[in-house]
């Protein structure tokens, strides 16, 4: 039973108020590219047993989506950021690695 | 291998038991196997008894990190059914479900296959539309299903709240030879006959590399050193991201917890199988006399085995509203696996990017009901290196090709 | 005989005698005892049977490891089976029952099953009743089934009230007993916010039973004390009855609460279980005593020393006159100390240890107690009572030294710490060989979100028994660096089988899981065969799997099983430990969400008028809407088609609230829309209507619905009933997560207003009766709106169909959604107004072969499919969906599509009926060619009707596709277009 | 013209707190840029005052509350909702702004006494003890969406979706009935 905060809100809110929304940073791939393109977009997915960047909705409060980086073997959570980016943060991906030396980063 | 029976047990009684050999042998791993599984759970040790019964290859070790049948197999709610609705996997699940038939004696080792009927309520109009179109499906699949109405279901179980008022039972979509089997029994079952056929069963020896060479796979490296092989099968539910990475390839999974619970054990107040879609719950009773319940499944990554407890008490409360006596009933023990979810929740029986790897997964939360029936199909595609008709569609391909296997059309969830 | 004694009994009031019955024998306890207490005193040591050979069974214990002493408690709606009686408090009143035996406790047929046991070992099963194959299902099974199991099961609705409640704190305490007072007081002192959970209804834990002192106080003083101190504090809750069940991820605590068990029917709920937030967590949850092996450790009287003392100290009762202690530690000479400070006899102490110092062993030799040394027990004697034991020597192999008269046996193998809260979670354990027990690692504990350590084990729990360790742990909430022994006692020796030797006929009388009938042979034959994965060895024999799992079996059975194995017990490790710690109501886990307010039930401003009217619900969602409405004696296909006949002869009045509204607005709307759409809504006019289709990113249809264009830059979008809030949420995440950069905001309005459809020949003429705006053809053309007052009301008109008639849908604000509603009924009178319900609805549309979300969409269709391809715009770039719909499947001219279909014979094609085509596919199936996705009989065609979907569909008019149904029957459709009804749509456009 | 009436037409319930339906209640959601001056402006204009994140900002019979960083949720007398929605947008013209009257589409429930946590803390995940006096705490109130702040002294607000208002109102009665306090009294 997670808690995350919304770094939209404020709010440190469990997991009953938050909805999933998979794998974070995916990019967008629509008419023109390529069928490999497309697959990968849709379908194959890091699902790492580790770090991993994944997508949540404060439902049942602001409403805003935001990005979590979370241990998928402890549930630790190395913090959460807006969902208007490419890209995990530097400041995070930094307290991500004294966390977790032996990780390999954003692949 | 000495056979079981009921005199074999009787003359062991005689001397304290003290005669009973080794259900399977526990092997030093060798150099080179032709074909090397991982996974010990049901789906791996099907995979690799029917390689040797069915295509004589037993120069095979199943290579498992924990203990053998430790993964979903021996944490489920061992339903087994095939009444669904698209072919290709009334196909599989069917062919699965009529080898459980014969299972306990094919493998002599009671697995307690147990056919007392299965039954998915229909509790709004849309629901009772899906499960006809699955019955019409099924008659013609060759799969024995029917749609009965409110009364039949309620002289099937008494137990059972069929008015309502917030969802009444309009009627369900009963298979009579569906029911369920030991589930800890069919992965020893098969374990003690791949033994018996000389193949090697690895426990404790955790895969920590795939090695390949021009494209081919080449073998594994272990806890227990390096294993060439000439065939690489990965039949690892739970763990398929973590192997395939391992071989070079990303797969179109995400593990998520899947939790099932126990009451405390009862007298027998229910003979049959019943699942609620509409309110996500299912249940049946164990011959121990426990209700066993399945419960929902979590919507992010987890390789914890620990599920989030809100699930619990979805599940219960809607339980309690189809089986108002359970109310009064104990939780003794919940607990939770991992499950692969596919992109159209159907699983994969697949050749992969990596010549001679082939992966087995995908199957969701609803692997222990197809175990035969995958291992029959993942022998053939790894004998013969290109799948047959029963592992045809499964394929990796269909995700790029757009050709999706969708079951939640009729039963919104599958179990 | 067990019996109450005439003196004593710290928790008992013997001024309030309290009445209960037992297999409907009348008896007598006093206040503060429990069941089991109760039923002791009373001499009533045979309370059940065990689950496999049906042997009698008394109480082993004195709490929550209690696996024997289960009663079904209660009648009727308030029956419930399987209560432990060694935490079920006794009140006035209470009937209970013994479980699993027939016909009766002390004549039970099952126990056959007993005079067979040899036949009958761990696994047995498995490898038996496999012939013949039917056999299984139809003899075997139904037997085993029957015999096990154990209570009866309820049968009538739960009469009790539950409910549940969150609660957050710095610290969560579990236990109540010295050292998670202490913890609690030092956790308080230090500001933090404290809960403190005590699963029975008393503070202090052993300790008062235990006696010592505790800073220089007795238990009994010091805890008062200590709880006078507690309770100033504001910043610390204290809940009795309360059981900590489960330690979940980032610190959450499942807190099982019994409030009124004692007093049923007084109105306040029976549970409540308590969901609490806790940053860090102590587990001060004490330890459980182990049995010891021997054999006959399982006749009724054999008891575990802790517990026997408990029921002599706590409640006054004697469980025996001749009480023989058996043991390998200091601790069980405290239970011979109290039997003989209370007047009873104790013939022998039989201590396993080869040489026995201390003050504890000089203290009962002082009183005179022969003290065996290197002793055990050979073999108990007796069947539903102890008659005496057998003494050998521990090293021996059980050669019987002498035997000793004796009703009662107290054993203990010494102290397991209660490590389940410390490892639900994922802390890690480390095992104490020189006290063989399992404790937790404090350098591998349960992490929390932070990834830092979320609980600290102390006291018992962490291994630590003496009371001034305990204080000194508890203090600094931190483990103890060096573990001392109990205050002032020697070392225990560990003792797995006794006597050490013991030959199979002894180690098959041996009990390690006394409720699942595990025994040590069963172990060892499971060692041998191979299953040798502790847990292969529990799931292979049972152990750990009863009631009360394992508590009691679990550290003997795996050291049996190390042995066996010839490994150190590190090796074998532990089974998982899982919630809850001891088992909870599925009523307190279900908690208020029963009937009524079970889920949450939506109600549009019309809900009550439609129950009042006979409405026939259908559930959409959360919402209920009317099917149709039920005239008195009529039958719902009659109501139906009457209602049907209805709106297309005069006028029909439909409650489409529930249709999502959702408003997009801002600069970039029209292109926003364009991508949500497959077609066109950039370029609506205002004041438009325009039916738009919208997929998923992965191709398939997902909803549709009229698209409004209110005004240059804002949009309202009409989403399906169930899709509104999946719709907004859709549009909102693209909108934040991927074109962030995009000026658009949406809001949900689908509550603000209640919409009604008036539907009908007749339905110009009813607007115009309800007067203030102008409805004609030529103010509000088809496919357009307008804004104004209708009925005094402010309402917004549009002039859209999904019948096929003249058709109008005006949503006015929610709280006048009634008051209009009514006007419409009263307006309508003289105009054959009828309400109509959903299958209409869906009736009328099919009539008109407008396709239905949910019936001719399944997920695995795309609009392409459906004949939609105008709704598809060719010349923009991109929408979602569009990428995926060009792939090779979806590109697929063999994909089936829509066609209406009209049987031969004028009936009703089955729901979901498949056509066949010929031959099998490789798997042996018969070959299909379409199926149907919507079938109604017609009332206004007198005729079924029916749209499918079907390969090369649209190419193959007039042709007759064959449907086998029910038996073999085969009926024939044709292949028609799949408008049946006014196909021109002069009815919808006058 | 008729009489407007809200989804339980002011019902009550007397526990060990008391719960009302509080009637109707004007109520305007506004997404905007919090930030602009000229939101600012027209919000004075119309009595409101602009409230921190998460909190509330009341003045006489006007309430503004902080519902996410790009939305308010205004609450006014009911029938002063409409004009002040012309109002507004009349002041905001041209800004990227939405307006919407949303007074039809809630439903507001008062829960008093000194008991009222009590009853919410059965419901909503929320540490009601670290909520701010002018906290406005947007969660789950058992299984629905809902909106609660402290709006006096031993009261609660709590706004839910008006087609659930029946269910809100049956969890709260049954979380309010006598006896079953969460704490001593």
């Amino acid at each position: 039973m997670l808690t995350l905060t919304c770094p939209c809100c404020g709010v440190a809110a469990e997991e009953t108020e938050l909805a999933p929304g998979g794998e974070a940073h995916l990019k967008r791939f629509g008419p023109g590219a390529s069928d490999e393109d497309f697959e990968t977009y849709m379908f194959a997915r890091k699902n790492p047993k580790g770090v991993h960047f994944e997508r949540w909705r404060h439902a049942y409060g602001c409403g805003k989506w935001f990005l979590a980086a979370r241990c998928t073997a402890t549930l630790e959570v190395f913090g959460t950021y807006p969902a208007q980016t490419t890209e995990p943060p530097a400041d995070l991906i930094a307290r991500i690695k004294t966390r977790r030396p032996d990780w390999e980063g954003c692949k | 291998m000495r056979r079981y029976s009921v005199f074999a047990v009787a003359r062991e009684a005689l001397r304290f038991h003290q005669g009973w050999a080794r259900a399977w042998a526990n092997p030093e791993p060798k150099k080179r196997y032709d074909v090397v599984i991982v996974g010990a759970g049901g789906h791996g040790l099907a995979t690799a008894y029917y390689l040797g019964k069915n295509y004589g290859i037993r120069n095979v070790a199943i290579v498992e990190k924990g203990w053998l049948g430790g993964g979903n197999t021996g944490r489920n709610t061992t339903i087994i059914r095939s009444n669904y609705l698209q072919d290709p996997s009334a196909a599989i699940y069917e062919k699965a479900r009529s080898l459980y038939e014969g299972l306990s004696q094919d493998l002599n080792y009671n697995v307690m296959f147990s056919p007392r009927g299965l039954l998915m309520l229909g509790q709004t109009e849309h629901e009772v539309r899906g499960y006809k179109r699955t019955v019409w499906a099924n008659n013609l699949q060759g799969i024995e299903t029917e749609w009965i109405d409110t009364a039949r279901v309620q002289k099937l179980v008494p137990i059972m709240n069929t008015l309502g008022p917030r969802y009444p039972v309009l009627g369900a979509l009963y298979q009579a030879r569906g029911g369920t089997a030991r589930h800890d029994a069919v992965a020893w079952g098969y374990a003690r006959a791949c033994s018996d056929m000389g193949m090697d069963i690895l426990q404790n020896c955790e895969v920590t590399g795939v090695r390949s060479a021009a494209g081919q796979v080449q073998g594994i490296d272990t806890s227990r050193g390096p294993i060439d092989c000439g065939k690489l099968a990965i039949v690892v539910a739970g763990h398929s991201s973590v192997l395939a990475e391992m071989a070079g390839f990303r797969l179109p999974i995400e593990s998520m917890a899947l939790q099932a619970l126990v009451s405390e054990p009862i007298k027998p107040c229910m003979d049959v199988v019943v699942m609620a879609n509409t309110v996500h719950g299912y249940m049946s009773q164990s011959d121990k006399g426990e209700m066993v319940i399945g419960g929902g499944t979590d919507g992010f990554n987890n390789y914890t085995q620990r599920g989030s407890w809100q699930h619990v008490e979805e599940t219960v409360r809607a339980l309690i509203e189809t089986f108002p006596m359970l109310s009064r009933l104990k939780m003794m023990r919940q607990w939770g696996g991992i499950v692969d979810m596919t992109g159209d929740r159907s699983p994969i029986l697949s050749t992969t990017p990596l010549g001679n790897c082939f992966v087995n997964c995908g199957w969701g939360t609803g692997g222990f009901k197809a175990i035969p029936g995958s291992g029959w199909a993942m022998a053939e595609l790894v004998a013969k290196g290109t799948p047959g008709p029963l592992a045809a569609e499964f394929g990796l391909n269909r995700f790029k090709e757009g050709r999706f296997i969708d079951e939640s059309v009729a039963a919104g969830v599958a179990h | 005989m067990s019996t109450r004694l005439a003196t004593g009994g710290r928790l008992i009031d013997r001024t309030k005698p309290l009445n209960f019955t037992f297999n409907g024998k009348r008896l007598r306890g006093f206040a503060g005892d429990t069941l089991a207490s109760a039923l002791l005193g009373a001499n009533q040591m045979l309370l059940g049977r065990s689950f496999k050979y049906h042997r009698p069974r008394g109480l082993v214990g004195s709490g929550v490891e209690e696996p024997n002493a289960l009663v079904g408690l209660g009648r009727s709606g308030r029956f419930e089976p399987d209560q432990r009686t060694t935490t079920t408090e006794l009140f006035d009143g209470a009937e209970t029952v013994s479980q699993n035996h027939w016909p009766t406790l002390d004549l039970d047929i099952g126990v056959v099953n007993n005079w067979a046991y040899r036949f009958l070992p761990a696994g047995f099963y498995y490898k038996t009743f496999m012939f013949p194959r039917f056999a299984w299902k139809h003899l075997f099974e139904p037997i085993v089934r029957r015999s096990a199991g154990l209570g009866r099961a309820p049968s009538l609705r739960d009469e009790d009230r539950y409910e549940q409640a969150y609660g957050f704190c710095d610290v969560l305490v579990a236990g109540g007993g010295v050292a998670g007072l202490a913890a609690a007081l030092a956790a308080a002192r230090k500001g933090a916010r404290v809960i403190v959970l005590e699963q029975t209804a008393h503070w202090g834990g052993r300790a008062p039973v235990d006696g010592g002192t505790i800073d220089g106080q007795s238990p009994d003083d010091w805890i008062r004390n200590t709880l006078q101190t507690i309770e100033k504090m504001e910043n610390v809750t204290l809940r009795r009855r309360c059981m900590a069940a489960g330690l979940y991820d980032h610190g959450y605590v499942l807190g099982y609460e019994q409030i009124a068990d004692t007093t049923p029917g007084d109105g306040r709920p029976r549970h409540r279980l308590w969901r609490i937030r806790a940053a860090r967590v102590v587990t001060a949850t004490g330890a459980l005593e182990r049995p010891l092996a021997f054999a006959g450790n399982d006749v009724p009287g054999v008891m575990l020393a802790s517990g026997l003392r408990d029921y002599l100290v706590n409640w006054a009762v004697s469980p025996g006159d001749r009480t023989v202690i058996v043991t390998n530690n200091d601790d069980a000479y405290r239970t011979a100390l109290a039997l003989h400070e209370a007047g009873l006899v104790v013939p022998a102490i039989l201590d396993a240890r080869a040489s026995v110092t201390g003050a504890l062993p000089d203290a009962a030799r002082a009183l005179g107690i022969r003290v065996l040394e290197g002793r055990g027990i050979a073999k108990v004697h007796g069947g539903k009572r102890v008659t005496g034991v057998s003494v050998c020597a521990q090293a021996g192999e059980g050669s019987v030294l002498e035997d000793i008269a004796c009703d009662a046996v107290a054993m203990s193998g010494g102290w397991s710490p209660i490590v389940h809260l410390w490892s639900h979670c994922g802390g890690k354990l480390l095992w104490d060989a020189p006290r063989a027990m399992f404790r937790p690692d404090a350098a591998r504990p349960p992490t929390g979100a932070d990834g830092q350590p979320m609980a600290v084990a102390v006291g018992a729990a962490n291994g630590v028994f003496a009371l001034s360790a305990i204080l000194a742990e508890a203090k600094d909430t931190a483990p103890a660096p060096a573990i001392p022994a109990p205050d002032d006692e020697a070392p225990m020796a560990p003792v797995w089988v006794m006597p050490q030797g013991a030959p199979d006929a002894l180690r098959y009388k041996m009990w390690l899981d006394f409720q699942n009938d595990v025994k040590v042979s069963d172990v060892q034959l499971a060692a041998r065969e191979g299953y040798a994965s502790v847990e292969h060895t529990k799931r292979y024999t049972t152990l750990g799997m009863a009631t009360d799992q394992g508590k009691l079996s679990n550290i003997n059975g795996l050291a049996i099983l190390s042995d066996a194995l010839g490994q150190p017990i590190p090796a074998t490790g532990t089974t998982t430990f899982r919630p809850p710690y001891t088992p909870i109501s599925f009523g307190a886990i279900a908690g208020e969400a029963r009937g009524e307010i079970f889920q949450p039930l939506r109600r549009t401003p019309m809900h009550e008028w439609h129950a009042t009217h006979g409405a026939h619900w259908e559930p959409v969602g959360l919402w209920r809407r009317p099917y149709t409405y039920l005239r008195h004696g009529e039958g719902l296909h009659d109501s139906v088609r009457r209602e049907v006949r209805n709106t297309r002869a005069a006028v029909g009045l439909l409650d489409a609230s529930t249709l999502g509204k959702i408003v997009v607005k801002g600069p970039d709307a029209g292109k926003f829309l364009d991508m949500l759409y497959t077609n066109m809504m950039s370029t609506l006019p205002v004041g438009k209507c325009r039916y738009g289709l919208m997929c998923s990113e992965n191709g398939f249809l997902s909803d549709d619905g009229v698209v409004v264009r209110l005004s240059e830059d804002s949009w309202l979008c009409h989403t399906t009933s169930g899709g509104a809030d999946r719709i907004h949420g859709w549009m909102e995440d693209w909108l934040q997560c991927e074109w962030w950069d995009w000026k658009v905001h949406t809001v949900n309005l689908t509550e603000q207003f209640a919409q009604v459809a008036v539907v009908g020949p007749n339905a110009r003429k009813l607007l115009e009766k309800l007067g203030g705006m102008d409805v004609s053809a030529a103010a509000l053309p088809f496919m357009t709106f307008t804004e104004g007052v209708l009925a005094g009301i402010r309402a917004r008109v549009f002039r859209i169909s999904f019948s096929g008639e003249l058709s109008y849908e005006i949503a006015v604000p929610a709280s006048e959604g009634m008051a209009f509603w009514t006007a419409c009924l009263q307006a309508g009178e003289d105009l054959g107004l009828m309400p109509y319900g959903t299958e209409a609805l869906h009736i009328m549309r099919a009539e008109k072969g407008f396709i239905m979300i949910g019936d001719e969409t399944d997920g695995t269709v795309i609009p392409q499919d459906l004949g939609l391809g105008w709704a598809i715009s060719k010349k923009k770039a991109d929408y979602l969906g569009k990428r995926a719909q060009e792939r090779a499947h979806m590109a697929n001219p063999d994909r089936w599509q829509l066609v209406g279909l009209e049987t031969l014979d004028g009936s009703v094609l089955p729901d979901g009926v498949l056509a066949l085509a010929a031959g099998v596919n490789g798997n042996g199936q018969k070959n299909t060619q379409g199926r149907v996705t919507s079938t109604y009989f017609s009332p206004t065609l007198n005729k079924g009707i029916a749209m499918g979907l079907v390969r090369h569909g649209p190419q193959r008019m007039g042709e007759v596709l064959d449907f086998p149904t029910e038996g073999g029957k085969v009926v024939q459709a044709r292949i028609c277009d799949p408008v049946f009804y006014d196909k021109d749509g002069e009815k919808q456009n006058v | 013209m008729s009489d407007p009436v809200s989804a339980l037409q002011g019902q009550t319930y007397d526990g060990f707190a008391r719960i009302t339906e509080a009637g109707l209640h004007g109520m305007i959601t506004l997404r905007a840029d919090l930030a602009s001056k000229k939101l600012a402006k027209a919000l004075k204009t119309q009595g409101f005052a602009l409230p921190e994140p998460r909190r509330v900002m009341a003045s006489g019979d006007r309430s503004a509350l902080w519902m996410s960083p790009d939305e308010l949720l205004l609450i006014l007398p009911y029938d002063q909702a409409a004009p002040t929605v012309a109002a507004l947008e009349g002041a905001l013209a041209g800004e990227f702004v939405l307006v919407a009257d949303v007074s039809d589409a809630r439903a507001l429930f008062r829960i008093s006494g000194a008991r009222a946590p009590e009853v919410l803390a059965k419901l909503c995940p929320v540490d009601f003890a670290r909520l701010a006096p002018d906290e406005v705490r947007r969660t789950r109130a058992a299984q629905v969406a809902a909106a609660l702040w402290c709006s006096a002294p031993d009261e609660f607000s709590l706004i839910s979706f008006r087609s659930v208002a029946g269910y809100v109102m049956g969890v709260l009665e049954h979380s309010a009935r006598p006896g079953s306090e969460l704490t001593c009294a």
